[in-house]
């Protein structure tokens, strides 16, 4: 049994992450006022930006460590970027912002399998540089259950994407800037008359959710998939899921994604482990479990969430 | 203004410079409809549009790929009609999904010729019927699942090895059934005893997730090597043998479909973690056909099976992971398939007898 | 009596002074900026665009129509049908106040309970066909009473509970595919009895053998169906009600909860009519391991449709053609197939930034207005 | 000239309608500045204007003599202008802190807000002012009353010295209103300036030194209060003459229609919202008016005789069927209306047109509907019947948007709607909130009409002027309880006002 969560822990912990740093974008967003249905194709463009990357790097020979990290780095700008387009539309045009997110869902999908095509004559781009996966780690491995749960086999980009989670959860909750970030979530008329500037902070909110969610595909990409292929799987809408069911705080979406990341991890290594396969439970239980326990645990945990109250409501300035 | 040059590929597949030119060739209109994947799937719907590629590359032609709005009969007659109208001659449809849409398409387009691959057409009874302006090529998977077999046997260190697939596809049925018994053959013929400890199918093509954390738990397991017939799937299998290796471990991942021994490269001493690959040379079958079709010397109504007497499956002419003696052996098992004398199981019910005839009680953990 | 002396300008102006009729037209307008975004996409690769849209038309449409073969244009409407269906189940459900992001799961398992029924039952076919008909409605209505109970009960977000629903459903149908109707492959099923079969002799031959069926009348009764339980009667008001505010509901003595549930029900249901328009009158069996994408484009055309039934129609046909067509395109030119879904990406960004067409479209106004009175002002003057 | 604040000439279209139409206004340092208007003369407009919210179209701004631009809240911030806005704009899961430091915060190291010491600082704020604000209470948790306070002092914290009030008194007990006119005072006396929009002239006369009237945007008229009488005023605003008493045909008490005994309900979180009602009794022809300061259980009350929430024990009485466990639709079919306190929360589906709000009530009963079918025709033609009674005024008549109307006239369909069903008990609750006095002249009249039909009605209202004008008895609730009974002849402000702060029982 201690074996089992022993194997899971590392495993769970590293399907997590792309899908823990990207809620963590649509928090930004959403706590901001401004929904974000596009976390998904934001993801993918932050999968194709890092691969693209490496995949010039690799052409060049380049396997220094850093080649991730830049990978990692553009795929946070350029989905940045395109966030700005939701933005645009949901706060500048003050569009609904469900009909944005799903245009940017769809145009992302298009776009980079367009310019997959266009840059490297296939939409399936392998590569050859990825993130580095740590065995052991000096003495924090060696703590007990913790050392093996948290401390083995763990990938340094999960690392700097829990350090970005509570980087988030303390500017969200502890600094000026969150507190007027929530504000417009909450009521941006009162930011507005309070002399906040609610359109930049919108804006900033995006963007920076674009940013991570590049940063997520771009993890998926260089933990997870090691090539891309014009898609990630749905993890921008599990996202949002954990979001949701993270009841829009960091703390909680951390603990959503890895609770859902460790359904699944504990659903795939069902299939191989001896005790659990003898019982010779169909496959399709395994697969739809992650989602069948979410749901439960919605029920548990997420009654009445209640969402931040101005969300998916274009602020109008002065009503003009 | 300038003309992006946007799907006219580069992609000729790696063995295109070794296949011959034919003579008299005139220009094809080659299509070709791609199945669920896209067409850059490392497997044979890239595999396919490789051959036509080539032939392509050889004799300048005109190729087209579509890749249908769906997944429906009514989808891919859609796109064949398509093709038919922007005036290609040949279409060639890889995968069974194809039967029902080209038993319809044999009939509409009788001037059109067809290529369909790992099935056969049919009215929706199972029974194959194959009008003249058809070829349907099989392949014999099961012959190079048994190669793969043998040389995972005679390769693993621990004495453990495993199979995962995607979904339950005939072709990747075949190609487990043939690993299953390449392994028992090995420890027959070479006194082993390796075990295929894993044997499972993960229920689809694109899990990636799914498939480097099955992948975990296995070599955590000990298995050290790991026959991925599985897509996306496979793509996680990869993955997580790359990570390994990089970080100390020795395991492995047998390719499937087309050498994936660059697909599994890591970092830039250009070593790859793809122990072998079990191809099937779809591009091969793709090729020929085209040069048929160009030189007037189709002949239809027939199916045809690539296997191992044709070179229409097999392992890599280069397998720098083999040990020298693994390959001889190996090419022992060739030859005596060539010769009939070791027939690979194609079934399931076959693959049972093979095993009890290799002195294997009953399978038991493990359902093939 | 005096629009008849008015000059068609003043028409116009008159006609865009209302606010909501500038609303109306957005959509529109979006779809002509996707276009002409295509247009200049199609130019920069170097291609013709002209030659492009033809192709368009001409591959969901035209080709063939004149020596009467109508498969095209059957094959499209086939598409538009099912979209029509997808397209109403979320418009339904964001009318009401829902988001249901699980269309795409309610309509396979409304179409895995169509395929079940369609092997097992035997029937003639007048009689299966209703039969399957309602089970589909049932199937998919049954698929959305989860996130309706939840969300009704619990007030769980139903935009996570229909994402989890929507893989669920896969592997659900998955299990019992495989236990009771295994096909002749494992990732599918047996196909159905021509008894259950929507295709009808008749339409298809009419359109040449095209995949048009029986649904497409099916629809178009659901679409004059729902338009007329949300315009003309006391519980499409009642779910209007509570989905624009639940409080005021609760005080003029409406059931919030149950109408939530309803009307999650209702939008499952006419998923699961996607379901039997799809898998008993498109495959005839069900796919394994995929959720059908009609779900997610369900979504793309009630927005562009502006969530109303007769506004889906309209934009599932657009997304029919655009759908069709793109692939002849594709197989006429050297125009990638991406390109039609960065237009068809394009229009519905456009049409999310209906605010910014329809401030233009009141500034022209203002300007045509202020221009009329100048020349009015100079004529008085003269 | 010492004038602190000039706006000259002001014009400013929104789409379809000039809000202000060259108007001017002048300001001296130290007074108290009423303006006045009927709802939808365009006084918020003209301070959201001097607030930076919106830009003139037209017009020039001269704080003490310089032409300045305020181009957004910050800037008028940095002339030291403050507003408290009408409907308050606070973060309703914030702080009390939180809220008044919002955009000013103090910070500590990387940036975060130090919240220790904006809280203190907030404490002494309030107490130089006496406000009694908790600093760490949340927003959702305290009175209104309080809230505005919080509003206050955020003025406070940016050291504003040009304070604007838009509507403080519509939401304010007697007591806070007299508490607030105090403060009032205090800030004039410190030197500070307020300009105050009430529609309430009574307030005007109480503290204001000079009054600018509006009227439909225009400007009218800038008098000296001391000089100008009430219906002067009234005169001013309305352009015609307004009669402020109401006439009332003499009380003539039919059958009982409401009677409670007994009523009990506990509220676990907040125990002065608890009901312990023993007995209470309203005939046909009586308007009963319920009086209370905000937040002593006449929400409950209200919510639990309608159907919203249920209670504990007891019986309601209605024509003597205890209808205690009937359901919200039950009770309305029996012909109990209810005008609910927050019209846009609970009264109105603002997206829904004129005529579908109409039907609200009633879509389901014939002739509104057959069958669950809508009869269309009928609606719209019923709709149109109250519009045109009910004097409601839209941009399209019964296809406006109810989003788009003015708060008067959402008001006046509500009580249209509520009214014209011929109910035997109309509960109205604060229905001429926020109102303009042309409205609430109109409102009370209809209430008073019901009543002289013999119906019954419950009034409950945080205003005294209204109570006292209207009924025939006043309750008055304390606490959740009961706490006295006045007829109309016996009550006046003084007993009244001591009972709701929990004084002594009288009369009963
Ligand atoms: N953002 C806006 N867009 C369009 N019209 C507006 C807007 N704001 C105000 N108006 C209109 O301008 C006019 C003046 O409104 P304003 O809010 O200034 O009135 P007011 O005097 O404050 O009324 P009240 O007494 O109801 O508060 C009204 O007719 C109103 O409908
Ligand atoms: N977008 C708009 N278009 C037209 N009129 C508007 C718009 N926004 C606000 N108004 C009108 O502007 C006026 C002032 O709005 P404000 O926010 O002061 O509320 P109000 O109507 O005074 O509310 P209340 O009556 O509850 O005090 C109102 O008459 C309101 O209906
Ligand atoms: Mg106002
Ligand atoms: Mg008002």
């Amino acid at each position: 049994m201690l074996d089992f969560l022993n194997q899971i822990f590392p495993l769970a912990i590293a399907a997590s992450i792309p899908i823990m740093i990207t809620a963590i974008g649509g928090l930004f967003s959403e706590r901001s006022g401004v929904v974000n249905i596009g976390l998904e194709g934001l993801m993918l463009v932050g999968a194709f930006t890092s691969s693209i990357t490496i995949h010039y790097f690799d052409q060049a020979g380049n396997n220094n460590e850093y080649v991730v990290w830049i990978a990692i780095l553009l795929a946070g700008i350029v989905s940045g970027l395109f966030a700005i387009l939701h933005a645009y539309a949901s706060v500048s045009l003050k569009a609904n912002q469900v009909i944005s997110g799903t245009a940017i869902n769809m145009l992302a999908t298009a776009l980079t399998i367009f310019f997959a095509r266009f840059l490297t004559r296939s939409q399936n781009i392998s590569l050859l540089n990825r993130a580095d996966r740590y065995q052991k780690i000096p003495i924090l491995s060696d703590i007990p259950l913790i050392g093996n749960w948290l401390f083995t086999d763990i990938y340094i980009t999960s690392f700097f994407v829990l350090l970005l989670c509570g980087i988030a959860w303390f500017i969200i909750f502890k600094t000026t800037h969150g507190l007027r970030l929530r504000s417009c979530g909450e009521y941006p008329q009162a930011a507005d008359s309070a002399g906040i500037n609610v359109v930049k902070l919108r804006y900033q909110a995006v963007i920076i959710s674009g940013i991570l969610s590049g940063f997520g595909g771009a993890i998926y990409i260089v933990t997870i998939a090691g090539e891309f292929n014009g898609s990630v799987n749905g993890f921008g809408f599990l996202a949002l899921g954990a979001l949701i069911f993270g009841k829009w705080k960091p703390l909680n979406i951390v603990f959503a994604t890895f609770f859902f990341g460790f359904m699944s991890t504990f659903a795939s290594l069902s299939f191989v482990n001896e005790v659990i396969s003898s019982f010779r439970i169909p496959y399709q239980f395994y697969n739809a479990l992650p989602y069948v326990m979410t749901l439960f645990a919605l029920v548990i945990f997420s009654r009445n969430a209640s969402a931040p109250m101005a969300l998916g409501e274009p602020y109008d300035a002065g009503k003009r | 203004g300038p003309k992006l040059d946007y799907d006219k590929g580069t992609f000729t597949g790696p063995y295109c410079d070794d296949l011959d030119v034919f003579a008299d060739a005139k220009k094809a209109a080659i299509g070709m409809v791609t199945d669920s994947g896209t067409i850059d799937d490392k497997s044979f719907n890239q595999g396919t549009w490789e051959g036509i590629q080539c032939y392509n590359a050889k004799h300048t032609s005109a190729v087209k790929y579509l890749q249908p709005s769906g997944e429906t009969k009514e989808d891919y007659i859609n796109a064949i009609d398509n093709l038919v109208d922007a005036g290609y001659k040949m279409i060639v449809a890889p995968g069974f999904k194809f039967e029902n849409a080209i038993f319809e398409a044999q009939t509409t387009h009788e001037d059109i010729k067809f290529i369909i691959i790992d099935g056969a057409p049919h009215s929706g009874n199972y029974v194959p019927d194959i009008k003249s302006n058809t070829v349907s090529v099989m392949f014999a998977e099961e012959q190079v699942g048994f190669l793969a077999g043998v040389a995972a046997a005679l390769q693993t260190e621990t004495g453990k090895v495993a199979f995962v697939g995607g979904m339950e596809i005939p072709a990747v049925q075949k190609f487990g059934w043939g690993y299953v018994a390449g392994v028992a053959y090995a420890n027959d013929t070479y006194d082993l005893n390796v075990v295929v400890t894993d044997y499972l199918y993960q229920g689809t093509f694109t899990e990636v997730t799914a498939g480097q954390t099955i992948a975990a738990g296995m070599y955590d397991e000990g298995i050290d090597i790991i026959f991925a017939a599985a897509g996306g799937v496979g793509v996680g299998v990869i993955n997580e043998a790359k990570t390994r290796t990089e970080a100390g471990e020795e395991v492995w991942v047998i390719g499937v479909d087309s050498d994936q021994y660059d697909a599994g490269k890591y970092g830039t001493a250009g070593k790859s973690v793809i122990l072998t690959s079990a191809m099937k040379r779809v591009d091969l079958a793709a090729y020929n056909y085209s040069g048929a079709l160009a030189t007037n010397s189709f002949v239809g109504g027939k199916q045809v099976t690539y296997d191992i007497k044709n070179d229409g499956v097999g392992l890599p002419a280069n397998n720098p992971n083999l040990a020298a003696d693994t390959l001889t052996k190996v090419d022992t098992v060739v030859a005596a398939m060539k010769a009939d004398t070791i027939v690979a199981p194609n079934t399931k019910e076959k693959l049972t007898t093979y095993l009890t005839s290799k002195g294997y009680v009953t399978p038991g953990t493990i359902t093939y | 009596m005096e629009n008849k002396h008015k000059s068609a300008r003043e028409r116009f102006i008159h006609y865009f002074s209302d606010e909501s009729n500038r609303r109306k037209l957005a959509p529109y307008i979006s779809i002509l900026f996707g276009l002409l975004a295509g247009l200049i996409l199609m130019l920069l690769i170097g291609q013709d665009p002209i030659k492009g849209y033809i192709n368009i038309l001409n591959g969901s449409i035209f080709k063939g129509l004149f020596e009467g073969n109508f498969r095209r244009l059957g094959g499209t409407l086939a598409i538009a049908t099912v979209l029509t269906f997808t397209g109403l189940s979320v418009a339904f459900a964001f009318k009401t106040g829902l988001f249901n992001i699980g269309v795409g799961g309610q309509m396979l398992f409304g179409g895995f309970i169509v395929v079940l029924l369609g092997n097992v039952l035997t029937l003639p076919k007048p009689v299966h066909l209703l039969v399957i008909v309602l089970a589909a409605a049932i199937g998919g209505a049954l698929w959305a009473l989860v996130p309706g109970i939840l969300k009704a009960r619990y007030r769980i977000s139903e935009v996570v509970t229909t994402i989890m629903m929507n893989y669920v459903a896969m592997w659900t149908v998955s299990y019992f595919v495989r236990r009771w109707i295994p096909g002749h492959y494992e990732t599918e099923s047996s196909m159905i009895k021509e008894s259950a079969s929507l295709k009808f002799e008749l339409l298809t031959d009419l359109f040449s053998g095209s995949a048009i069926n029986l649904s497409i009348i099916l629809a178009g009764l659901v679409v004059v169906f729902i338009w007329y339980i949300l315009e003309k009667t006391t519980f499409g008001y009642e779910l209007k009600a509570v989905g624009f505010n639940p409080d005021a509901s609760k005080y003029a003595g409406m059931k919030v909860n149950r109408n939530i549930l309803y009307s999650m029900i209702i939008s499952g249901a006419i998923a699961g009519l996607a379901g039997a328009s799809y898998y008993a009158g498109y495959t005839n069996h069900v796919k394994l391991g995929v959720v059908p994408n009609f779900g997610f484009d369900g979504i793309a055309v009630a927005l562009l449709g502006l969530n109303s039934p007769f506004g889906v129609v309209l934009s599932a046909l657009l997304f029919g053609v655009l759908r069709t067509g793109g692939e002849y395109l594709n197989a006429m030119t050297s125009i990638p197939k991406e390109l039609v879904d960065i237009i068809v990406g394009l229009i519905i960004y456009f049409a999310a930034a209906t605010l910014l067409i329809q401030f233009m479209l009141t500034k022209l106004i203002k300007k045509m207005k202020k221009n009329d009175e100048k020349h009015i002002e100079e004529k008085v003057v003269e | 000239m010492d004038y602190v604040i000039e706006m000259l000439n002001i014009t400013k279209d929104f789409p379809g309608i000039r809000a202000n139409d060259n108007v001017t206004l002048q300001v001296k340092k130290g007074e108290i500045h009423a303006l006045l208007g009927e709802n939808g003369a365009g006084k918020s407009t003209l301070m959201s204007i001097l607030f930076g919210l919106y830009q003139p179209d037209s017009g020039v701004i001269k704080i003490k003599g310089q032409e300045v631009k305020i181009t957004d809240p910050n800037v008028a911030n940095e002339y030291k202008i403050g507003m408290v806005h009408q409907h308050f704009k606070l973060v309703h899961n914030f702080s009390v802190t939180e809220n008044i430091i919002l955009g000013l915060e103090p910070k500590k190291t990387f940036g975060r807000v130090d919240i220790t010491y904006a809280a203190k600082k907030v404490q002494d704020l309030s107490n130089k002012y006496s406000l009694k604000v908790n600093p760490y209470d949340l927003i959702h948790d305290i009175s209104v009353g309080m809230q505005q306070r919080v509003e206050i002092l955020k003025m406070l914290y940016r050291d504003a010295e040009i304070l604007i009030f838009d509507e403080p008194t519509a939401v304010l007990t007697p007591q806070e209103i007299d508490e607030l006119m105090e403060i009032m005072r205090n800030f004039v006396n410190e030197g500070k300036s307020i300009i105050i929009i009430t529609h309430k002239l009574k307030e005007i006369k109480k503290v204001a030194d000079r009054c600018t009237v509006l009227r439909k945007g225009k400007y009218i008229d800038t008098v000296d209060v001391k000089n100008t009488s009430e219906e002067e005023l009234a005169r001013l605003m309305v352009g015609r003459d307004v009669i402020f008493k109401v006439d009332k045909a003499p009380f003539k008490p039919g059958k009982m229609v409401l009677e409670i005994n007994n009523l009990k309900r506990t509220d676990k979180v907040n125990l002065s919202k608890s009901l312990d009602v023993e007995h209470l009794e309203l005939r046909e022809g009586e308007i009963l008016g319920l009086a209370g300061i905000e937040g002593n259980g006449q929400t409950e009350f209200i919510q639990v005789l309608t159907g919203l929430k249920e209670l504990e024990s007891g019986e309601i009485l209605f024509l003597g069927q205890d209808i205690s466990n009937l359901s919200i639709r039950e009770k309305s079919a029996l012909g109990i209306a209810h005008i609910p306190e927050d019209r846009h929360k609970h009264g109105l589906i603002l997206d829904f047109t004129l005529e579908d709000n109409i039907a609200l009530q009633e879509y389901y009963k014939s002739p509104f509907s057959n069958n669950g079918i809508l009869d269309r025709g009928y609606m719209k033609q019923y709709a149109k019947d109250i519009i045109k009674r009910f004097d409601v005024r839209s941009g399209k008549g019964e296809l406006t948007l109810t989003r788009s109307m003015s708060g008067g006239n959402q008001q006046k369909a509500i009580v249209g709607r509520e009214v014209a069903r011929n109910p035997k008990l109309l509960i109205a609750v604060q229905p001429t909130r926020g109102l303009d006095v042309g409205a609430i002249e109109f409102i009370h009249s209809e209430l008073i009409k019901a009543r002289d039909e013999g119906r019954a009605v419950l009034l409950v209202s945080l205003e005294l002027d209204e109570l006292l004008n209207l009924s025939d008895q006043i309750a008055v609730m304390y606490e959740g309880k009961i706490v006295g009974s006045l007829s109309s002849e016996d009550a006046d402000e003084n007993k009244i006002g001591l009972l709701m702060s929990g004084g002594n029982n009288v009369g009963k």
